[in-house]
C-alpha cells in the first residue's frame, strides 16, 4: 500500500459471473491449473488442502426431491477493495511482510511467493477461502514439468498462493500496448484464463470503471450481487442469479431480512 | 525495519511504529551498555561485593 | 603458567564465545541469513520453467467424439497449454475440462514408452521392452498362424476409431486378413441412428440441430454433463440476457437438470413412456404437425392390410395405450405436467426432442429411441432447422478394392462373433457387449483366438467386468495399441504403443452440423516423446510382415502419405485452416429424403409384425435383479468432471471431482436422505453395495437430488491401471463391474440403465 | 576451593534424584524436538492444519503462553513501577516463568511458519499495519527485556557471583531494573494488545471482528487486560505446584495474597469489560453483518454456547469474585481453584479467538470446519512445557530464585 490510501484506483478490473449460465463444468478450474502451474497431488479429495485459484462450489437449496435445485458458484479471489475501497482488503492489511499488496493501477491483489514466509494470517483473514497454502512440495511426475508455463513461477512449499486475475496476462498485454504506444488496453486484450475458457460464456471480465467494458453495465444488473457484501470487503467479483435463494446464499441475513431490501442499506454505509 | 527497504514510507504509521521500536531498542541497548561499563569500572576499582541487599 | 583442563576449557569457551559475539558484529550472519532466504526461493526441487519463443499450433482434440478445435501454446519445443480454438466450427473456442487437460496425457506418467512384451503372468505388470520389429513380428506371427489354421475369423479387433482413415485402415486390414470381427462400442447414437433408419430408411448419423432450436425436450441426455460439447449449448441455459427453453427428464438432478427450465423427475427407465404420453396429448389436442403427418408420414392412421385385418396405426395405439393417467402412473410424472410439457413442446417454434442417457455410453432401448424420434416427427421437425437431421457418414476414405485370397473369403463368410449384422440383429453394426458371454459359453476353444485393441479399453468399459476378464483369459493372444497403460494394455501380451493425438497427424471427424460434417486435422504439436509409432504405420508394417496380397493391399509408404493422398486437393486447405467441411448430404426437401418403401416417415409399430422395431407393449425398460433381495435401484450417472470412457480421467479433472463423489479412495454413492433414513444410514457411512453382478465398498453421500429408492454411482472411477501417480488408481468403484448388459430384442444393443441393488452397513 | 554450585543455606535433592527427574522430562522434550525437526524438515504437511484451519493448536498455545507469561510484566510493573516491594518475593519466579513462556512462544512461531528460514522478513519487510508485525516486534523486544531481567538472577549463582565482574554486572543491572521493567511494560502492553488485535481486526470473520477505537479493536485492550489479570494467577499456580513438588514453602503467603488480590480486581474489571464487549458484539456488531449470536455456536461438543458460559461465568466471574474477597483468598483450596479457573478462562478465551474463529462458517452454505491436531502438533505443543519444567528445575536448583526460601525453611 505504497500509494496514498485515499485515492480511487484508475482501473478496477473485475468480473461478473452469470450463475444462471454456469453449468459447473470446471473448465475454469482446469484452465487455471494449466495457466498458472497449479500442481496436483495423488489425492485431491481433501478439498481443504487442494490448491485451487478458482473453485466451483456446489450449493443446493436444501429442498427435498424433486424440488431440489443446485447452483454452481465459481469463486476466484474476490480482489477486494476493502472498507471504503482504500485497498485495505482483509488480507493485504494483515500480511506482516508485505507479501501481498493491492495494486492501485488495476485493483488487483498480488501475492509475492518469494516474500511470503507462510504465517497464513491472510488465510485466516479471507472469508472466501481464496487463499491456498502449499502444504507440500509441488511435484510433477513423469515428464509433466515440461508443460509448465514460464509466465508463472511454480511455488515452493510453505507459502500462500491465490488467484491473481492472471496478472501476467495483464503485464503481457500492457507491454504490447506500450510497444505500440497505446495508453489503454482493449477489453479483449486482457482476459484471465478462466474467463477465456468458460465454454458457456458465463464469465465476463473487464474494467469496472470503464463504461466501454461489458462489466460496467452488468454489475448494475438488478440481480447482481457480491459475496459477503455486508462485511464491507468490497469484492470486485459480481454474480448474477435470477434465483432468490442463490442471492440469499451469497451473504448472511437475519431471519427478518431479505437480500433486496438490504442492498441499499449496505450501500448507504459508504 | 530500515528506511532503505523498499516498502518504507515516511508516513505517520511508519514513524510511530518504528519510532516506538527504535526507542525501546535504544533504551535496552543504552541500559545494557551502562551496566557493562559500570561493572567494568567497579571491577577495576575492586569494590567489595555485597551479597543480597537487592 | 600451567594450563590445566579447566583453564583450557575456559579459554576455549572464551575464544568460541568471543568469536561468536565478534562474528555477530560482522556482516557475516546477515549475509548468511540472506543467502539462506534466497536459497529457499530457489529450491532445486521446485522447477523453474524455461522461457523461450512462444508459438501456437492449431489442431483438434481427439479425446472424445466432439472433435473440438484446439490451439496449443508452445514455448520452444514444449507444449504448455491447450486452449479452445476460436472460429473452429466444433467448439468455437470452448473446451471442456477434458480437452483442457490434454497435455497431462502427453507428458503424464501413464504413457507406454516403447513396445513391450509381457514376461510375467497376464496382468501382473512385468514387461520387457522390445524393438518395434520384434513387436510387429509378435503380432504377425500370431496372425500368420491363425491363417495357417484356416481360422482368420478368430481374429477380432476392438477399435475406438470409428470414422476416418484409421478406422478405414482397420476395417480394410480385417477384411483383407479375412475376419468380419471389427468390434466397436455401441453408443446411444447407434440406437437413435437405427431408429432413423427404421422410420426414414436412411443410414447415417442423426444430428439434433440444437444450435438452431429454441426448445429442447431432453430425455436424460447429459447436455451439460459432458455428453455434448458445451459450446454447442449456446443460449442454454436461460439467463439474464435471454435464452432458450430446456426441459430435462431424468430421475436424478444432474447438471443438465439443474440448468433446465423444468426438471421432470420421471422414474428411471420410463422416459420413453413419458415421450409417448406427451405424444398422446399432442395427438389428442391436435397440436402435432398435422401437415407433416398427413403428407409425409405413413402408419399414423389405422390401415387395412388385405382382408379384414385392421393394421393399428400409431395414433390409435398411443391414444389407447398411453393415456396421461396411465403414463403418470408408470413414470411418476403428474398428469398436469405431461399436458404442460406436451403443449409447450408443441407450441414452440423450433422444438426438438433428444435422448441418450448422460454421455450416451450405453446404446439403450430401441423403443425409447423410437418414441423420442416419433415425438420429433409429430413436431414435424424432421430435416428442419432446429430439428432432426440424418447426416450421411463421410465418404472421403476411399481405398482401392483389395484382392482377396481363399482363406480371407472363407473367413469373411463366417458370422460375426458378436452376432451383429446377423439375421437376428440385421441393423446393428457392432454388439461388443455380447462378446464376453459368447466367449465364456463357447464350447472348446474361444471363438476369438487373437484380439487386437486400439483406442479402447474394453476391460474397463464393457459391463460385468468379471465376465469380461474371464473371457479375456480364454483369448490366447491379446495385443494393445494403447499409448497408455490402461486396464486392457496391462492385460495384454504385447503393447505396440501409438502416439498421442498431440504427436502425430490424424484426421478427426467432428460432430455433424446443419452444414454437414467437419473433418479436422490433428497435427504433431510436439515431436513424439517416446519410442512410439503411429497406429496407421503399424498396420502397414504388420501387413508388410504378413506379406503376399495383404502387403499389396497396404502398399502405402506411410500413414502420412496415405493421409495426403486421401485429402488430395483438400490437403492444402486442411493443413492451413485445420479443418474442411464435407459436402452436406441433406437433400433439400423432405419428400425426397425418406428412403422407406412408402417414401414417407414410417410409424412402424405394428405389434407382432416381424419387421416392426417398436413394441407397442412398451412400458418400462427391463432391469436385472429381484426387488425382494435388492430393494434399491442403482443407476450410473455421467459427470463432465469424469471421463467415463477412454482414456481415463486426467489428474486435473480428478482434482475437480467433488469430495461428495470421491473421498480419498472411497467412491461415494448418492442416496436420497429419506431413503437413507429408512436404512439408518448417514453421511459418510461405509456401506457394501451389492447387485446381482457384484459388490463394492462405497461411502454414503446424502443427496436430495436423487430419487428416493434410487442410488447413483458415477461412471469413470474404479480404475485398476494407469500409473499410481496418475491419481486414479484404485479409487472408487467401476460401476460397469456391478452391472450386466440387457439385450434389446430388436437391436441387440445393451439397454441396461440400472440394476437392482442393496446397501449393507459395514 | 570450589565455590558450590547450589546457593548456600538451602537444601536440594541428591544429584541422582535430580538426574532421574531431568531424564524423565528430557525424554518428553526429545519427543517434542523430534516432532519439531520433522515439521521443519518435511514441512507443515506434518500437521493436520488445512486451508480453512491456517491457525490452529500452535497459535492457540502461542497466545495462551504469552497471556500467561503476562505475569512477568505485570508483576514487574507492580514491583518496580508502582513500588509494591512485597512482590520482590515472587518477582524472580515471575520473570523466569515469563522467560519460559516467551521463549516458547518464539519457538512455536518459528515452527509454525511455512518458511522458517525467511521468518526474519517479518522484521525486515515489516508491514506496520499488520497486528502480527506489532506482535513480532514487541514480542522479540520484550523477550530481550526478559532476558535482561533474567541475567542478574543467573549471575547470582554462587559460582558465577564469585567472579567480580559478573557480580558487579548483576548488581548494576538490578540497580536500573526499573528502566527495563518500564520498557517491558510498554512493550507488553502493545504485544498483548496486538495479539488481541490479530483476531479483532479480521473484518472478514464476523465471529472475531470487533469494533474499536482508532486502529485498535476492543480485543486489543481486552487481551492486555486479561493477560495482566491471568498472568499473575498463572505465576501463583506455578509457584503452588513448585511448592508441592519440592515439598517446601517458597513464597510467603502474604506475597501470594497481595498478588492474588490485585489479580482478582484485574479479573473482575476485565470480565465486566469482556461481558460488555460480548453483549455489544452479539447485539450490534454481528447482527449488522447478518449473524445472530447462535449462528456462532452449534451442537458440537466444544463449540456449543457452553463455551461462552465457561469462559465468562465459570472461569471469569467465579474466580474473580473469590479472589477479591479476603476469605476466598485466604482459603488455600479456593485460592488455587480460582487461579486455576482464571488460567483456564484465559486459555479458553485464546482458544475461542483462534480456533473457533476458524471453525465458524462464514457462508450460510458452508458447514463447520473441524480439525484435530496431528501427534506432531501435540508433541511440539508439549515441548515448551517440558522445556519449561527443565528450566524451572535448573533455576530452582542452582539459583536463588526465592529470596524467602531460606527464612521459610530454616536450616534443618
Amino acid at each position: 500500500m505504497k500509494e496514498s490510501a485515499t485515492h480511487e484506483t484508475a482501473r478496477r478490473y473485475g468480473m461478473v459471473i452469470d450463475l444462471d449460465k454456469c453449468t459447473g463444468c470446471g473448465a475454469c478450474m482446469v484452465s487455471c491449473y494449466a495457466e498458472n502451474n497449479v500442481p496436483f497431488k495423488k489425492d485431491e479429495s481433501n478439498k481443504l488442502d487442494s490448491i485451487n485459484w478458482i473453485r466451483v462450489v456446489k450449493m443446493t437449496n436444501q429442498k427435498p426431491y424433486p424440488d431440489t435445485q443446485i447452483c454452481y458458484l465459481p469463486m476466484p479471489c474476490m480482489q477486494c477493495d476493502g472498507v471504503g475501497k482504500h485497498g485495505h482488503s482483509p488480507c493485504v492489511s494483515v500480511c506482516p511482510a508485505v507479501a501481498t499488496d493491492y495494486d492501485f493501477t488495476t485493483g488487483i491483489v498480488s501475492q509475492i511467493y518469494t516474500r511470503c514466509f507462510g504465517c497464513r494470517y491472510c488465510m485466516a483473514a479471507c472469508p472466501y477461502h481464496a487463499r491456498k497454502f502449499n502444504w507440500w512440495d509441488p511435484v510433477w511426475p513423469a515428464d509433466m514439468e515440461k508443460y509448465l508455463s514460464p509466465n508463472v513461477s511454480p511455488r515452493m512449499r510453505g507459502v500462500v498462493e491465490k488467484c491473481s486475475f492472471c496478472f501476467h496476462r495483464y503485464q503481457l498485454a500492457r507491454d504490447k500496448a506500450y510497444q505500440e504506444e497505446r495508453a489503454e488496453l482493449e477489453e479483449n486484450e486482457y482476459q484471465p484464463a478462466c474467463v477465456e475458457a468458460c465454454p458457456v460464456k458465463a464469465m465476463t471480465f473487464g474494467d469496472l470503471n470503464n463504461p466501454a467494458h461489458a462489466v460496467y453495465e452488468l454489475k448494475n444488473h438488478k440481480h447482481a450481487f457480491r459475496l459477503l457484501e455486508r462485511l464491507e470487503t468490497n469484492p470486485k467479483v459480481y454474480y448474477i442469479s435470477s434465483k432468490e435463494w442463490v442471492r440469499r446464499n451469497g451473504d448472511n441475513y437475519l431471519p427478518d431480512e431479505a437480500p433486496g431490501r438490504l442492498k441499499s442499506k449496505a450501500k448507504a454505509r459508504h | 525495519m530500515f528506511p532503505f527497504v523498499f516498502e518504507w514510507v515516511w508516513d505517520m504509521s511508519h514513524m510511530v511504529f518504528m519510532g516506538g521500536l527504535w526507542y525501546a531498542l535504544t533504551i535496552m541497548g543504552l541500559g545494557l551498555t551502562y551496566c557493562i561499563i559500570k561493572a567494568l569500572i567497579d571491577t577495576r576499582q575492586k569494590k567489595g561485593g555485597t551479597h543480597g541487599g537487592h | 603458567m600451567k594450563i590445566d583442563r579447566r583453564k583450557f576449557l575456559a579459554g576455549f569457551s572464551a575464544c568460541v564465545g568471543g568469536g561468536a559475539v565478534g562474528s555477530m558484529l560482522s556482516p557475516l550472519p546477515w549475509k548468511v541469513m540472506d543467502d539462506v532466504a534466497i536459497w529457499t526461493q530457489n529450491w532445486p526441487w521446485t522447477p523453474v520453467p524455461q522461457d523461450g519463443r512462444y508459438s501456437y499450433v492449431q489442431s483438434v482434440c481427439a479425446l472424445c467424439p466432439g472433435g473440438c478445435g484446439i490451439s496449443v501454446r508452445k514455448v520452444k519445443s514444449r507444449a504448455v497449454k491447450i486452449e479452445g480454438l476460436k472460429d473452429h466450427p466444433a467448439g468455437n473456442g470452448g473446451l471442456c475440462p477434458l480437452g483442457l487437460s490434454g497435455l497431462q496425457y502427453l507428458y503424464g506418467p501413464a504413457r507406454v514408452k516403447s513396445p513391450l512384451k509381457r514376461v510375467g503372468k497376464r496382468g501382473e505388470g512385468k514387461w520387457q521392452p522390445i524393438s518395434w520389429d520384434a513387436a510387429i513380428s509378435e503380432v504377425s506371427q500370431k496372425l500368420n498362424e491363425l491363417r495357417a489354421r484356416n481360422k482368420p475369423h478368430s481374429l477380432a479387433w476392438i477399435s475406438g476409431e470409428n470414422k476416418g482413415i484409421l478406422a478405414g485402415l482397420i476395417d480394410r486390414f480385417l477384411k483383407v486378413y479375412g475376419s468380419p470381427n471389427v468390434l466397436r462400442d455401441s453408443t446411444a447414437h447407434d440406437a437413435i441412428d437405427q431408429a432413423a433408419y427404421h422410420t426414414q430408411g436412411q443410414r447415417g448419423t442423426v444430428f439434433w440441430d440444437i444450435e438452431n432450436a429454441d426448445f429442447i425436450l431432453s430425455f436424460g441426455a447429459g447436455l451439460m454433463d459432458g455428453g455434448w460439447p458445451l459450446a454447442r449449448m449456446n443460449g442454454f441455459p436461460k439467463s439474464a440476457d435471454g435464452g432458450k427453453t430446456l426441459i430435462q427428464v431424468e430421475a436424478r438432478l444432474s447438471d443438465t437438470a439443474a440448468k433446465a427450465d423444468l426438471w421432470v423427475a420421471a422414474n428411471p427407465g420410463t422416459e420413453g413412456v413419458l415421450a409417448l404420453g406427451i405424444a398422446h396429448v399432442m395427438i389428442r389436442e391436435l397440436i402435432y404437425n398435422i401437415d407433416f403427418i398427413n403428407r409425409q408420414a405413413s402408419g399414423f392412421e389405422d390401415g387395412v392390410m388385405g382382408g379384414d385385418q385392421v393394421l393399428q396405426g400409431f395414433k390409435s395405439m398411443v391414444l389407447e395405450k398411453y393415456k396421461p393417467e396411465k403414463v403418470s402412473g408408470i413414470t411418476g410424472v403428474p398428469v398436469d405436467a405431461i399436458f404442460d410439457i406436451a403443449r409447450r413442446f408443441a407450441k414452440s417454434d423450433k422444438a426438438v426432442a433428444v435422448c441418450g442417457r448422460g454421455h450416451g455410453r450405453v446404446a439403450g432401448c430401441m423403443d425409447e429411441a423410437l418414441a423420442v424420434h416419433y415425438l420429433n416427427a409429430l413436431k414435424g421437425n424432421i430435416h428442419q432447422p432446429g430439428g432432426v437431421f440424418v447426416v450421411a457418414d463421410p465418404d472421403y476414405v476411399r481405398f482401392p478394392e483389395p484382392g482377396m485370397d481363399k482363406i480371407a473369403e472363407y473367413g469373411l463368410g463366417q458370422t460375426r462373433v458378436d452376432g451383429a449384422q446377423s439375421e437376428k440383429f440385421p441393423n446393428s453394426r457392432y454388439l461388443l457387449h455380447r462378446l464376453p458371454e459368447i466367449i465364456n459359453t463357447a464350447d472348446g476353444d474361444s471363438p476369438v483366438q487373437a484380439l487386437l485393441v486400439s483406442g479402447a479399453n474394453p476391460l474397463y468399459t464393457i459391463p460385468d467386468g468379471k465376465s469380461v476378464k474371464k473371457s479375456f483369459d480364454k483369448i490366447p493372444f491379446i495385443a494393445s495399441f494403447s499409448p497408455f497403460m490402461d486396464e486392457t494394455a496391462v492385460y495384454s501380451d504385447v503393447i505396440l504403443p501409438d502416439h498421442t493425438y498431440l504427436e502425430c497427424y490424424r484426421d478427426i471427424v467432428s460432430q455433424g452440423s446443419m452444414d454437414g460434417i467437419v473433418v479436422s486435422l490433428a497435427k504433431p504439436v510436439v515431436r513424439p516423446l517416446y519410442n512410439t509409432s503411429h497406429l496407421g504405420d503399424v498396420i502397414i508394417q504388420i501387413a508388410k510382415a504378413l506379406g503376399g496380397y495383404i502387403e499389396t493391399a497396404f502398399a502405402w509408404k506411410s500413414y502420412e502419405s496415405l493421409l495426403e493422398e486421401t485429402f488430395a486437393d483438400n490437403w492444402e486447405t486442411i493443413t492451413s485452416s485445420g479443418y474442411i467441411r464435407m459436402n452436406p448430404q441433406i437433400p433439400g426437401t423432405v419428400a425426397t429424403s425418406f428412403n422407406t418403401p412408402s417414401k414417407k416417415f414410417e410409424f412402424n409399430i405394428n405389434a407382432g409384425a416381424p419387421e416392426a422395431p417398436f413394441s407397442s407393449a412398451f412400458e418400462k425398460i427391463a432391469m436385472e435383479g429381484d426387488a425382494q433381495n435388492y430393494p434399491l435401484t442403482l443407476i450410473p450417472y455421467d459427470s463432465i468432471r469424469l471421463a467415463g470412457n477412454y482414456p481415463a480421467n486426467p489428474p486435473f479433472m480428478t482434482k475437480i471431482i467433488d469430495d461428495t463423489v470421491l473421498k480419498k479412495t472411497h467412491g461415494c454413492i448418492e442416496i436420497n436422505p429419506a431413503t437413507a433414513k429408512q436404512l439408518r444410514l448417514s453421511e459418510g457411512d461405509a456401506v457394501k453395495l451389492s447387485t446381482p453382478r457384484g459388490e463394492a465398498d462405497v461411502q454414503i453421500h446424502l443427496y436430495e437430488g436423487v430419487m428416493p429408492g434410487v442410488i447413483a454411482l458415477p461412471r469413470g472411477l474404479g480404475h485398476t491401471a494407469y500409473s499410481e501417480e496418475w491419481g486414479l488408481y484404485g479409487k472408487g468403484v467401476n460401476v460397469n463391474d456391478l452391472m450386466g448388459p440387457i439385450e434389446d430384442p430388436v437391436s441387440g444393443f445393451n439397454m441396461a440403465w440400472g440394476i437392482r441393488a442393496k446397501l449393507t452397513k459395514i | 576451593m570450589e565455590t558450590p554450585l547450589i546457593p548456600p543455606g538451602v537444601k536440594r535433592c541428591p544429584t541422582w534424584q535430580f538426574a532421574l527427574w531431568m531424564a524423565a522430562v528430557g525424554a518428553v522434550l526429545l519427543w517434542g524436538v523430534y516432532a519439531m525437526i520433522l515439521v521443519w524438515w518435511k514441512g507443515l504437511n506434518q500437521t493436520n492444519m488445512n486451508d480453512a484451519y491456517g491457525f490452529a493448536l500452535w497459535i492457540w498455545a502461542d497466545l495462551a503462553v504469552i497471556a500467561l507469561g503476562g505475569g512477568a510484566f505485570f508483576t514487574g510493573f507492580l514491583t518496580y513501577i508502582i513500588g509494591k516491594d512485597k512482590l520482590k518475593g515472587i518477582i524472580n519466579y515471575a520473570v523466569i516463568i515469563g522467560f519460559i513462556c516467551y521463549s516458547s512462544a518464539l519457538l512455536i512461531l518459528a515452527i509454525d511458519i511455512g518458511q522458517p528460514l525467511r521468518g526474519w522478513f517479518i522484521f525486515w519487510h515489516a508491514n506496520v499495519h499488520s497486528m502480527l508485525t506489532e506482535v513480532a516486534f514487541c514480542l522479540s523486544c520484550y523477550f530481550g527485556v526478559l532476558t535482561i531481567e533474567f541475567i542478574p538472577l543467573i549471575l547470582e549463582n554462587p559460582r558465577l557471583a564469585a567472579k567480580p565482574f559478573l557480580h558487579h554486572l548483576s548488581h548494576n543491572m538490578h540497580e536500573i531494573m526499573a528502566v527495563f521493567a518500564a520498557t517491558g511494560v510498554f512493550l507488553s502492553f502493545f504485544h498483548q494488545g496486538s495479539l488481541g488485535g490479530v483476531a479483532g481486526v479480521l473484518f472478514g470473520r464476523p465471529f472475531a471482528y470487533r469494533e474499536g477505537i482508532f486502529i485498535w479493536p476492543w480485543t486489543f485492550f481486552l487481551f492486555t487486560w486479561s493477560a495482566a489479570a491471568c498472568g499473575p494467577c498463572f505465576t501463583i499456580l506455578v509457584t503452588w505446584i513448585t511448592e508441592k513438588i519440592t515439598g517446601k514453602k517458597l513464597v510467603q503467603q502474604d506475597v501470594i495474597g497481595l498478588l492474588a488480590k490485585i489479580a482478582g480486581w484485574m479479573l473482575i474489571t476485565y470480565i465486566i469489560a469482556k461481558s460488555i464487549d460480548t453483549l455489544y458484539w452479539a447485539l450490534v456488531t454481528a447482527p449488522g453483518m447478518g449473524f445472530t449470536l447462535m449462528d456462532f455456536y452449534t451442537d458440537h461438543p466444544i463449540y456449543n454456547i457452553g463455551i461462552l458460559f465457561a469462559e465468562i461465568v465459570l472461569c471469569g466471574f467465579l474466580p474473580a469474585l473469590i479472589l477479591i474477597t479476603r476469605r476466598g483468598r485466604e482459603n488455600g483450596f479456593l485460592l488455587i481453584l480460582s487461579v486455576l479457573l482464571a488460567v483456564l478462562g484465559c486459555s479458553i478465551n485464546r482458544w475461542v479467538m483462534v480456533l473457533q474463529v476458524m471453525a465458524v462458517p462464514v457462508f450460510s452454505f458452508e458447514s463447520w470446519f473441524l480439525y484435530s491436531p496431528s501427534w506432531q502438533e501435540v508433541a511440539t505443543t508439549i515441548l515448551p512445557v517440558a522445556y519449561g519444567v527443565i528450566l524451572i528445575s535448573l533455576a530452582h536448583r542452582y539459583l536463588p530464585v526465592f529470596p524467602q526460601e531460606k527464612e521459610l525453611n530454616p536450616a534443618n
